[in-house]
């Protein structure tokens, strides 16, 4: 039969591969502005609601309206939560790429369209079977004011997929209701828009596809979220009071999570008086800066930012390392270098973090691989902060900040408090006539800190010029240097303490793979493909640097590792040269800094040459 | 942990405030600025208004930038926490600690190149948040601790020590800081004690953004003939338009002002900043005349000093808020999450 | 006979060292803002005039009057031109530093101060000889204004130097009315001051000392020059019409020059019209700024500073970078973290230079070694950028840029043309309807470029965001890609282009010391040393970043190497450890960075060790 | 090296001005703007103004920094060479380009963010070095681009479209310009062509820096009911004050104004401003009083337009600097240094 909509398309002939269960790649193709997002949700959220995992990603443009914008979703049964490299059901609701769209599906694919209108005849692909079904037409007849037209024509694919793919249409009512509660009236148009697209598939389709769905229980126990929210819950739970940001994609649904988290716990509902402040900056230095004044005078503070904001915050970086002030940055990576893609994700800013600002400096970092660790680590970043009075900035990305992931529930045990560290009460200070700011007294090189308005023999002048251990000025080269080497000694202290990182050496093999972050994922599935071809590999992921003794230890036991990043400049690998034993026939590179978060094949591919080429050799 | 003790030497003989504190309580470092830099006028005055004010010299903090007025917080109140920020980053550290402690009273020194050169953005939007501080200009029309270079309030006309002669307009902060709607403007004098001391009292006293200019010459560097911001120029063309008096709440205005037309403007603590004009075409309270008056003065190169504008009751930036009373870090940590099962429940929305 | 003042002192028994000749160091302890610098620069000079090989290094305070301030004046007939570390003669004009002042003399050596006041009896020291002179009473009569008592009072040290170190008279005569040309009573003024001490000298004490000075003929040819000067002159010569600059010490005297230099050689006599526009910036985001704007609109520009700034411009370096901006900086750098110690001296923006701003990003950097360097490297550096489109930065350091050294003379070769690039003229662009200004035409990955003005063919939008190699905004994949490889492919390029390291192997050793800048007098003195004690060491210094081959090439053919810098971190080392073959176990680190300028003792004590552990062993 | 030709398309049809170049020629690429967004009518307005000047197309430089109204520059005049700097530095890569070149025509495109927030410091100090440039702030109350926060210039009182209400005082670009000294200050806005065009021509032609406050509203994120910036609230409190056109200097006033007191203002190059009144209470060479026009009119909740101050003749940064006439790169190289004999000679002084 042709593959002009209406009639049921012959599946065996454009689908060689056959019938695949939960393991299959959905991609809706829209046009940014249109409420595509909601669709797309309620989409992926009833799969999860099918105990199916999923993940979804998002690619959109650094625009506001009218331009290209991708959703795609992965369906794996088995868990993977990386892109897999391939798109078998396109969703092409945008005709400006219609063309690059049918390039991208797999073989055996399927390309879904709005048939409203008449369809170019290049689309057509012996290979894949194309789906038009008139979703616009179907809406306008069904819909009478123009923005519901547009949001229903999205709403109305879900509902074709779910007769398509077997979707539970139990569960998307469900949704609805949850969604809308209040809103009985939009229940209603949304759940119309649901049943013509379910009722259209029907009817001139064979449904369900051979690429489809069967309900599992994988999801239990586990939540859909993104890394920026889950970051913000973080810093609620760290009971961070003092939040100053500019705001900066895609940093900034942090601090509006943050906020309206705030709004929600800590407003006394007698008063309105609110246990929280938050300042939006006029830029990042000042942004910066008012984390160091409130840190500095007791608070726990932070800023989230991404690269340009980061740059922005060398100089106050520094002040802060050299003048001991526990403050805290989250950096949501996105491609650079300067303004770069705001809407793409990349690991980019690893270097000039590790090493932010003139003169010799050194900072604490952390790297979540996903939102729950997002979750755990800010947490973890503020008990660092404040335990070594230093900045720790925690790097995290687009993919992870902006991405709806699927990870175990956010845990939180009621007996945690707060590590303000080495702060010195009313008491101690009255009892001290003679306080040293920056005097290593349990020979750790963590000073004692007094906080301002608590005692008058706690007062000093915090200074980013040289001072003496009594936070005195001082030119005098001893003076200068004891405290400069205390804090070299400080970030030692540090190393053991940072989060270990994970490490999974099951396999007896001399090979491995270091990689970090939002990696984690693709770095998992190439591990198991790999194995598959018989090349098992070790595996670490650091999270955190100054690199624990493990990331040593390990490096000393295998050969030939793999370092996995997502930048151009192996910034990773340079980071391992530079303060591990690794040596660089040790270590190879491999990078993928394209914008798109990496998949398995983008590591597999190499992996797998580097591999076999030893063989031959 | 340990530290060394170190006995305090109480200086009986001298008169003591409220809290039993001498001036020399006020008191910091040694100054390392050069003798007869109008600087160390300001931080004497700096001195005696705390004293006057009684203020809990640990219950005070003092920030600044960089250069040699931002020096200065280190050579009074040596009881008080300080902040020698960055250069020209001075209030966005301010505004952190000022958001973190509200009961901390903020008070900030800076020179002419940190807030108008470097700084002015910060500056520009701390006044816009009307944060809760007092923050004074120590303007010498130089760059001090580089050498002598313009910075940017260096009037048109006015020669360097070097030779060449300022032709970029300056930035005048009064004028500046009333266009951008700041709550509490003044300039005054180094050289001006009588004057001065009650006007820092009042910007301490002042809840909001309170801009203290005072001209403060640097007599390595500009206070040289043909320097419009010498002692001689400015003892010359000097012009207090306004007198301003600071009365505690206790007081009464009566037995203070016996005689004379004053005008009393109360503050939100019952204190009050008592005026009295000197010049007729001028008042305090109305932006656009101000502005008008200083510009014209501007133009006989008169330097106008005194209260230039106020508006109290303005909210400031926790009143905007509806911060909670006291520090936040001295919240107890229960009040700020909402514990495991709120945890649990709030994640019901991600399922 | 006592070591009160008045009577000869009975050398023998005090210096028991004996006599030396041109081989010693004078040091002068005075208070900032009394005009000591002219006094010691007089003395200074009147060495060099002599024929003698001399170094001044000033060490002053971060304030503008009345603290100590040191001046210190190697004599080496040897050439060596680092500090020796130790003083022989100490000068002692600032009372509140007498008792470490005399500390600091070596056995056998000299203590000269102002016997005006009763000495304080601690003074006493067995083995060093304690002069007075009662310069302050005797200028005191004899001069009758407060302020040229103060001046003349340290004129006068000088002619008691004369006295007891045996200097040339005429020559001071000489210098004196070369300064003063046209105001001959200050000539008399001064030539009063130098005879009072002079004979007070003569008349008390047995001169000369056994540390004196003979007429050499070794300083024909050369010059004593300041680094910043000498950089200043560097940019007037490679034809820098723009500069705009933020004061920040050290750097502030660089431009100071350049606009003296340009004042004079580029100010048409008639019309008054100047060929130059220089800026003083509101800080250093604008300073970078305006020579980004300036650089892209055509003109040769750069801007001088030092840390702090450095970390401020990190956002428009990651801009220039990306967008291809020739941008010139010059870091003089100063002793870090944050504000640190603006008066002293440190090599400690390496790193943070070498990678600045976030992102991928890697920058050309030059180390001149001492002023004659600042000059050739400054010029090179317009000709790197131009050619390469990439920010190019110069790193100095304040005792470089501040300090008078004795170099080779500036040499001009009148051939010279400065190289523009690849710069399309209005005629190439009018061949060319489609201009792709990102392109890599060529294959050497430099792309061509069109300036502003010239020819609306040329006109492209540049911008740090995403773009293709038409300089279009583009948020794909590939495109992006190919325009971030093309960058990595350029630097490369750049990397045998650069100036080459100076490398000495002459010894037949694996054993070799890489340094850096300012390093190199201490190294060189380091390796006599060493070599008497029958360890002879290789030496190569590093001129560029990129490295070039050499380095990679002498790293691999010494078994051991000892990185020898003036930081806390090892920046060199690290920089080492990840752009070459170098592995850990063979780069040793040395490093100093207390804020004085390293001495070849620093480096022999801990190469001495080692080496002798390893025979040990 | 090798290029592809690609053939250009020359449309004849339209009308042509004084260089043969159609409106088209001044236009640029497809906005990618949201449809509506008040940004696009300057662009339109922009075209419009070029054209009618005859500027060479490239002649012109179009700078900005980042955020929705920052990219326009990519919209019009692609002839023209462009710079999207980094957020909120725009000035000064201005200052740059036109230190080196002073024959380029200087146009700078911002928003209300990229100026007032984190550019306030280089825009003031732009405008104190009146570098001659005109410069556009497309002022929407927001941060578009980055999804609709209030930026620094929010009303009191103006609702975001997330529901909360702005308390801050905003910062007046065209008051804060006139105090800060800025030779030409406008304020227009995007839905009244007649007014914004002749604006632009004058502040193009202005020797100096220009400054226009051009209300654009954001139709995504503060075009809603209760936005002090929306259309609606534009339109309903639109008060122009003074009606300013643009005479080129062949044209004579009579023949353009026959009736009606008009008060041209004559520009460097003998072009004429003409102002009409129609608000008597307004002078707009005088500072004071029209700061004092605008703040009454402020409190009223009135937008006031049109030409608020200009002051011509002022020394901009090159007269200040007699910096020779044409490009700085082509200046012969041999007049940049004293050779080889010069350096030998300098050096005596080091000897
Ligand atoms: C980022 C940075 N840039 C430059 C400097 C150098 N610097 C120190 S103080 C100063 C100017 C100070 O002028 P002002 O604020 O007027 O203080 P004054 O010395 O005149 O009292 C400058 C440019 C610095 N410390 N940091
Ligand atoms: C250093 C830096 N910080 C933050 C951002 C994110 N950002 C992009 S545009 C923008 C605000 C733009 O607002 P405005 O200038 O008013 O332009 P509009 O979009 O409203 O026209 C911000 C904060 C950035 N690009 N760079
Ligand atoms: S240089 Fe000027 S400002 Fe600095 S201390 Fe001396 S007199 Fe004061
Ligand atoms: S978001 Fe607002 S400012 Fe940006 S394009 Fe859309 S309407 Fe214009
Ligand atoms: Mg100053
Ligand atoms: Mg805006």
């Amino acid at each position: 039969m042709t593959s002009d909509h209406g009639t049921p398309a012959p599946l065996e002939t454009a689908a060689p591969s056959g019938s695949r269960v939960n393991d299959f790649v959905i991609k809706i193709a829209n046009v940014n502005g249109t409420g595509s997002a909601s669709a797309n949700g309620l989409l992926m959220k009833s799969l999860f609601r099918m105990g199916i995992p999923v993940t979804g990603k998002n690619f959109f443009p650094s625009n506001i309206q009218g331009l290209p914008t991708w959703y795609e979703i992965r369906v794996s049964g088995d868990g993977y939560r990386c892109r897999s490299g391939q798109v078998d059901i396109m969703v092409a609701m945008n005709n400006e790429t219609y063309v690059e769209d049918l390039a991208e599906v797999a073989p055996g694919g399927f390309f879904f369209y709005d048939a409203t209108w008449p369809r170019d005849s290049q689309l057509s692909r012996k290979d894949v079977t194309i789906l038009g079904i008139p979703l616009a037409g179907m809406c306008n007849e069904h819909f009478d004011q123009a923005r519901s037209r547009i949001l229903m024509k999205n709403v109305a694919y879900v509902g074709a997929l779910a007769a398509l793919l077997d979707i539970d249409m139990a569960i998307i009512r469900q949704l609805l209701n949850e969604t809308f509660a209040s809103k009985a009236h939009l229940v209603d148009a949304n759940q119309a828009a649901i049943d013509l697209g379910y009722e259209y598939a029907q009817e001139h389709f064979s449904c369900p596809l051979p690429l489809r769905l069967e309900a599992m229980d994988e999801t239990a126990g586990h939540i859909m979220i993104d890394g920026n929210t889950a970051a913000a819950l973080g810093c609620l739970y760290a009971g961070a009071t003092v939040g100053a940001w500019y705001p900066i994609t895609p940093s900034t649904s942090l601090m509006d999570a943050f906020k309206s988290y705030c709004e929600r716990y800590r407003v006394d509902p007698e008063s309105g008086e609110r246990r929280f402040c938050i300042v939006q900056a006029e830029d990042e230095l000042s942004a910066v800066g008012m984390v160091v004044g409130a840190a500095w005078a007791g608070a726990r503070a932070f800023t989230p930012t991404s690269g340009p904001g980061i740059s922005l915050m060398n100089e106050f970086i520094g002040f802060a390392y050299y003048t001991e002030v526990p403050i805290v940055l989250i950096d949501v990576q996105r491609v650079g270098p300067s303004t770069g893609m705001p809407t793409r994700t990349q690991q980019c800013d690893i270097l000039s973090c590790a090493y932010a600002s003139h003169g010799d400096t050194r900072h604490i970092l952390l790297f979540p691989a996903d939102p729950h660790e997002c979750f755990e680590l800010a947490v973890a970043a503020f008990d660092l902060a404040e335990r070594f009075q230093t900045p720790v900035m925690m790097l995290t990305d687009l993919d992870i900040g902006m991405n709806d992931w699927m990870v175990p529930e956010l845990q939180w045990d009621d007996g945690y408090a707060p590590d303000r560290g080495k702060v010195l009460t009313a008491e101690q200070l009255a009892e001290m006539p003679d306080f040293h700011r920056y005097a290593d007294v349990d020979g750790d090189g963590v000073p004692w800190r007094s906080l301002p308005g608590v005692h008058s023999n706690g007062a000093y002048f915090l200074r980013g010029s040289g001072h003496t251990e009594r936070g005195t000025y001082t030119e005098n080269s001893e003076e200068y240097q004891r405290v400069l080497d205390r804090l070299e000694h400080k970030f030692e202290t540090a190393r053991n303490v940072l989060p270990a990182p994970v490490v999974e050496t099951s396999a007896d093999t001399q090979v491995g793979i270091i990689s970090i972050g939002s990696c984690d994922g693709a770095v998992r599935e190439a591990r198991d493909l790999l194995a598959g071809r018989g090349y098992a590999l070790n595996y670490l992921r650091v999270k955190a640097f100054p690199f624990a003794d493990e990331v040593d230890a390990f490096i000393a036991s295998h050969r030939r590792i793999f370092v996995v990043e997502q930048n151009r400049d192996g910034q990773l690998r340079r980071l391992l040269l530079m303060e591990t034993q690794a040596t660089r026939q040790q270590l190879s590179s491999i990078r993928h800094y394209n914008g798109m978060p990496i998949s398995a094949r983008d590591i597999v591919e190499d992996i797998g040459r580097a591999l076999s080429q030893e063989v031959a050799a | 942990m340990s530290f060394i003790r170190k006995p305090t030497v109480a200086n009986s003989r001298l008169p003591k405030n409220a809290l039993g504190l001498t001036r020399r309580d006020y008191e910091g470092g040694m100054s390392t600025l050069c003798a007869g830099c109008g600087h160390d006028s300001i931080t004497a005055a700096l001195v005696q208004a705390a004293w006057e004010l009684e203020l809990v010299p640990h219950q005070v903090v003092k920030l600044s930038g960089i250069g040699c007025s931002s020096k200065t917080p280190a050579y009074f109140m040596s009881q008080a926490h300080g902040v020698n920020s960055v250069h020209g980053r001075m209030p966005s550290v301010a505004t952190g600690a000022g958001a973190a402690n509200r009961d901390l009273v903020c008070l900030g020194v800076s020179g002419d190149g940190d807030s108008l050169s470097i700084g002015f953005g910060q500056l520009a939007h701390a006044m816009r948040r009307n944060l809760n501080m007092a923050y004074v200009i120590e303007n010498n029309g130089v760059y001090g601790l580089t050498k002598g270079q313009f910075s940017a309030s260096a009037d048109v006309g006015s020669r360097a020590k070097r030779g060449e002669t300022n032709v970029q307009p300056p930035i005048d902060p009064v004028v500046t800081a009333i266009a951008l709607g700041c709550t509490f403007v003044a300039r005054s004098f180094s050289g001006d004690k009588q004057q001065l001391v009650p006007l820092l009292k009042a910007a301490i006293r002042h809840r909001g953004f309170a801009l203290l200019d005072v001209l403060s010459p640097c007599v390595t560097f500009n206070d040289h003939e043909d320097s419009t911001k010498s002692y001689a120029y400015t003892r010359r063309y000097y012009h207090p338009a306004i007198h301003a008096d600071f009365v505690p709440p206790a007081q009464d205005i009566k037995t203070a002002y016996d005689h004379g037309e004053a005008m009393p403007v109360e503050l939100h603590d019952g204190s009050r900043i008592v005026l009295r004009k000197v010049d007729e075409g001028f008042d305090p309270s109305d932006r656009a005349r101000t502005i008008g008056f200083l510009q014209d003065a501007a133009k006989k190169g008169e330097v106008v000093t005194g209260l230039m504008y106020i508006q109290p009751g303005q909210d400031d930036l926790h009143e905007v808020n509806h911060t909670v009373p006291g520090p936040l870090h001295s919240q107890p940590y229960a009040g700020l999450h909402p514990g495991a099962d709120g945890l649990k429940d709030l994640q019901r929305r991600y399922r």
